[in-house]
């Protein structure tokens, strides 16, 4: 259950679907699973660059791409140096991440098994969710930022903003004193509301207020380049989603499967949900919003998938993307310019459920537990907002000042794509 | 000869090539254009209409005799027409020569 | 196997890889590969937009696309409200259908175990398969339905002609009066040629022939806007398909790896016939052919995944190829608008499928048997034909008189994506 | 392990992750992994299809994706008429191949069990690899072969190279004299560093020197028609390779992992170093390089995945990344037409996994005991090298005087799609 | 009248559209080409520096009455200098006729 | 000054613009278009023959000044002729006027 603690007042009872384990602790049929979670975990990368990369202008695409695709890079070797040991080593500093010298390089974790699966695969699945987050991240700065710098922010970002937030809150160590607090308080956060969407969505929306609009944007002027392109990477995120939330029990069991059952249905009603909305309010149901409906159900059962049924994923699906939505007009309202909606989506959606998980909880819960249970909720969600923004606006401001985080204007004009990569995505729009 | 050219809507070409074929007009060159003129067209994204500055529009370009432009001209009306802003317009410039590649053949014949 | 009755004449041994149960009942094997099949088979339904979305005119892609990813919101949905138990609830009303209050809402099953599996797994398998039905069908129809309608449509269609014929052909219950009919005649189909192919196919092409044609429609003036999508299509769903077919075998052994293999080898026959006849017939061999030709041979493997032998594959494969490609000429003679040709591979290999597996069979059969059998099989193809063809065009007719199901003409010629959804597809093919 | 012999003289104990065996031999948990890892591998031969469809000229493109789905079609049955039997059937005439009646159309094994898996999955899981090679060999003479040449040339090389060498390395029988003569000396190859990409990589340069250069090619005259594709297909590469790499284990454990592992991170690595690479070399980082890296760290870490640890993956990426891209340059002066350098990053990233993974290999080993494995892996790669490049001349040079392999130059103009196909990859480039 | 027609950059698009606006000129058509011309751009494939032999480039065409030539062009020219190579050209071409398909207006009002 | 306006086939556009350079014409402007003229093209959806309306063409657009009108539309002919049916035109209008952007040369010495 991925380090998830149980709601520690409830007396629901725990289910775990023990496999058999074989003289080495492994269990075959949850290591299978697990594999097969990390490999679709990897797989939404290039669904979320796939999304991201439709909705910008055709002379951004390859950029925008790179977003998700370099933090596959640069992410994957920061998890290994010292990631997974700030993430999953016992506090230090007081707390603020963790260290566990054993971990770097991975050197110490070639044959460990752990809740019958290699460590390693443990590991590798966690390793994905920390690619993803800055690649969620970066729809919120599209389409005007330096790649280098680009690439400097996600490093330091996920050293000082996504490794302590994950070791707070899934690090759970022998002892209360070497565990994550957040963990220890019982907030629940099945595979990563605070963790992931929260972080993401607060993080990318305060470096977007930072540096400031796309050149000469004007809300309602934007034209995606390639909705079809958005419409596949939104199935493929789809798919994957299954392993980040159904995965992160795991198990290959009774709780996987109530994970991936809800996740289902949240996204179907998420989508279903945005698609009435929007067409209740325009008139016309866009493939785009029903895409973001898709997501905003995702989002929102994300930290909540261990602990709802399927009534509550029809209700926090529906939720999500209502906020969601009411959040996009008051964006066109204000003006400000979080280019792909990483807050507006992500951010909303992932702190609807984290916080509205409490009321839908699978079980018997008296009013109190629920409402102390909503209590933590509320406070890891504040701190993981606070933290995230805090520190994100330091570190944005640091790298603007230094080697430079926003695009100059004349590479903004002619697009990421010849700016900084040199190349032109869609070769086949002009002659040969 | 002349070269009529017309910015026309995208969902007209259809039947804009059926009235050229019907007053016998067979030979046309089409192509993807945008355009910004009174027409205010709208899409939604993400929930909020908006209003992209250039639409998509079709531009069909045909060379002609001299006595081919009125019937020419007419057929793209009455293809084209839906009277409502953004129908589009007819350019019409002189034509000094044309050549057909394969045969060399030069003039109103090569049309 | 997916509630599948083996051939009941035959003396086949039963062939049943039985991991170790846990003390829960659950094989983490088992539940894992049912769980990875569960995600394969959601990959199809973007798999399908793909390759649905590229045969269309550019202006439809997305209204086409969003046939599929409509069909993931609300029959997702349906399925948790009632139609796992109109489908895999004891027979009610005669045996027109099945139901189990449980069902609702899957409220029942929280916990619950079958065949080693959390019920939940089994339940979400299915449910992917009431998905990809009227994905499926939507092909006969499109460009030219009305975005309304065919949402309402769908959720009908499935109430009224998917459930049942999936209670009929796959429900067994503990005794003969509440299982299905077609089942309990010992009816073979392993994952889905009546169930899944020949009633989207049929329903259609019914559809097709009601509402018209496109408009202008002429046989030889279509053009694909995307074949090279329509090819990423054809191979997620040539992938996805393993989730489809060895999936429901509900095991992780032998059976499995039967389906497993013959699926491949129907799929490969299919294509490599398809390309052999158009070379042969055309003097090329199209890239689309080519992508029929895999499909044709996955539809009539479908149903005979469990019981075929890889020869039996390659005739299938080679047989259906053959078969859909007659009958698209005999389609383009008769001059119907079935548009991307639902009924013209999903119905035709569905039927070659389902009937011809007879002749296929692993093991030992005497001819009585397995003429027995194939009067069985054709039986249960005329039941699922008739009862699809009537109800469907009842479902049509009052959608069309009341909500409208087929398109304005003006929406039709302004194409389904601005008149329904607002947007454009590939904005990148104009300036900006 | 995929038939993999650890390395003889190390006394590193063997790590098996021995899950429950029920009665009939099948772990239900590795069967589940293996059938994954069989459709993960499939999954590549689509995002070759779009990795290499999007670096040809629009003109090219269903041509070029034709080359990956017809080895899907020819491969598959040429696997499962012989294929299978040739690679692992006992040795035969003295070791060039292998051979067993009981393989033809997998007649023999259609219940047996190997490894805890049903022997199907096994030939299927390796059956994918007969097809990918072929697929990935197409890239160094793409955008200039005839199609029924390219056919008729996958088939006959892949029953005189592949299979062969497939069975030298791979094949371990119960005797010496009947198992590959690689294999009994000892030589590592995880997942196909030799018999995959040395053996397309120098094959296919051999084909590319022998047909001559594209019509009118010059260095840096090129332009992909749509790198957005190629980004996806690199995006499903990486994805699939999990199933390539973390498969050949044939098994759910701890191998498993450490394969799984390092295959992340030599990705990764390799597409790091790439950028930064390209980055100092040319002042920007392309996309196209970024994949490229990511491939070269692939390719290199695939006959090593079962040896090296995380720190030899990194150091394998980066050395590929740097050696690929020297070989770049090199061809780049030389003129030869590698049209999508399969030679440059299979061939060179091969060579550099198989003969530099014996300095990294996990647990103790003498200098003397790793230069006798260096011994050994330059002589297998030496031998794939001249095995693969003397036969590929011979069939290439018999199929262009008899059938012809290279297009005419009116076909080339033309581009493969119209010439072979009858077809456009792209309709929504020109009006409607 | 005359038909304005430019060959700029594409990313002086969007300033071009500014200074016309700002000028006044409303309807334009835009669409994609690719030129050959003096400039050489650079593109890297795979590690190498590679100079397409035709570089994209976007032609806008713009009907004008004859008092507004002037004014036309040096928007223009004010949106889509860069005093580089491949800024582009402007070609002006006679106009014989123009006709508003909505309204069949004709001549220097159907502008 | 003239403008040339060439449609061809897709495929010769590469013998085009060899030819064009060897006779010292470097300067053009390409894009794509569809056309509908004599030619039928085949295609195949699906194992049946047909013939799309609409062909892609490459239009090409040059100017010139008057004295080398000749050789360009002689250079365009030797590469794009075929001597088959869809080979293509040459248009030739009059150009008034012909500026280069990034200098303001008009005239002669802008083309
Ligand atoms: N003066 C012009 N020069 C160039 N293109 C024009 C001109 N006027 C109109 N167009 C083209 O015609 C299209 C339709 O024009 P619009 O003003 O919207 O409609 P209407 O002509 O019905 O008033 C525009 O989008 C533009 O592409
Ligand atoms: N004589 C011409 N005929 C057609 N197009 C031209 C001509 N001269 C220039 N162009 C177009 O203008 C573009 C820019 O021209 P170029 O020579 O590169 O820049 P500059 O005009 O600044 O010297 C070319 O890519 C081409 O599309
Ligand atoms: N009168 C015309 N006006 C516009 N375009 C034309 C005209 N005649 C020919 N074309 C263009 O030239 C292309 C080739 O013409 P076609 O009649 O097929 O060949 P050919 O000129 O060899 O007889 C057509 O597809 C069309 O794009």
């Amino acid at each position: 259950m991925k380090v998830k603690l149980k709601l520690l007042l409830s007396g629901a009872a725990l289910l775990i679907s023990t496999g058999v384990f074989a003289q080495d602790g492994i269990d075959t049929g949850v290591t299978s699973w697990m594999l097969t979670s990390t490999t679709l975990v990897l797989l939404m990368v290039p669904g979320l660059a796939m999304f991201y990369g439709g909705l910008v202008g055709s002379k951004n695409v390859l950029g925008t791409m790179m977003h998700s695709f370099v933090a596959m890079g640069v992410m994957t070797l920061a998890w290994v140096l010292f990631g997974y040991s700030m993430s999953f080593g016992n506090s230090v500093l007081g707390g603020w991440f963790g260290w566990n010298s054993d971990y770097f390089l991975l050197q110490g974790i070639d044959e460990s098994v752990r809740d019958g699966i290699p460590e390693y695969v443990f590991a590798m699945f966690q390793g994905k969710f920390a690619i993803i987050t800055p690649a969620i991240l970066a729809g919120a700065i599209a389409e005007r930022v330096n790649f280098k710098g680009f690439v400097v922010f996600i490093l330091v970002w996920g050293i000082l903003v996504y490794n302590p937030l994950c070791h707070w809150v899934w690090f759970g160590g022998s002892e209360i004193s070497s565990s994550g607090f957040l963990h220890s308080m019982g907030a629940i956060d099945f595979a990563g509301g605070t963790v992931v969407h929260i972080s993401a969505g607060v993080s990318g929306l305060v470096a977007a207020l930072y540096l400031g609009k796309r050149r000469g944007y004007k809300p309602g002027h934007i034209r995606p380049s390639n909705l079809v392109m958005t419409m596949m990477g939104a199935g493929l995120l789809w798919v994957g989603w299954f392993g980040f939330n159904a995965g992160s029990s795991v198990q290959s069991g009774l709780a996987t499967a109530q994970a991936l059952t809800v996740t289902q249905i949240a996204a179907a009603a998420g989508a279903v949900a945005w698609m009435i909305i929007e067409g209740v309010h325009q008139g016309k149901a866009s493939a785009l919003g029903f895409a973001s409906g898709i997501l905003a159900g995702l989002v929102a059962i994300t930290p909540a998938a261990g602990d709802v049924t399927p009534f509550g994923a029809i209700v926090l699906g529906t939720l999500s993307s209502f906020i969601c939505y009411m959040g996009l007009l008051i964006k066109n309202k204000k003006g400000y310019d979080d280019s792909l909606d990483a807050f507006g989506i992500h951010g909303l959606g992932g702190i609807v459920g984290a916080i509205m998980l409490v009321f839908f909880m699978r079980g018997e819960h008296s009013v109190a537990e629920i409402f102390s249970q909503f209590g933590i909720q509320i406070f890891a969600v504040i701190i993981a907002i606070v933290y995230a923004a805090v520190v994100t606006l330091g570190i944005v401001f640091i790298i603007e000042k230094t080697i430079g985080l926003r695009a100059s204007e004349i590479d903004e004009m002619a697009g990421l794509d010849d700016s900084f990569h040199g190349e032109r995505g869609y070769g086949l729009v002009n002659a040969q | 000869m002349k070269l009529i050219t017309a910015i026309i809507r995208e969902v007209q070409l259809n039947k804009v090539h059926e009235e050229l074929l019907k007053a016998n007009i067979e030979r046309i060159t089409v192509g993807r254009v945008s355009g910004h003129g009174q027409q205010k067209r709208e899409e939604i994204y993400r929930g909020m209409i908006m209003a992209p500055s250039l639409i998509p529009k079709i531009k069909i370009e045909i060379a002609v005799n001299d006595d081919y432009v009125q019937r020419t001209v007419d057929a793209i009306i009455s293809g084209a027409g839906t009277n409502s802003v953004g129908d589009g317009k007819i350019f019409v410039t002189n034509l000094e020569e044309c050549i057909r590649i394969r045969t060399e053949e030069r003039g109103e014949k090569a049309i």
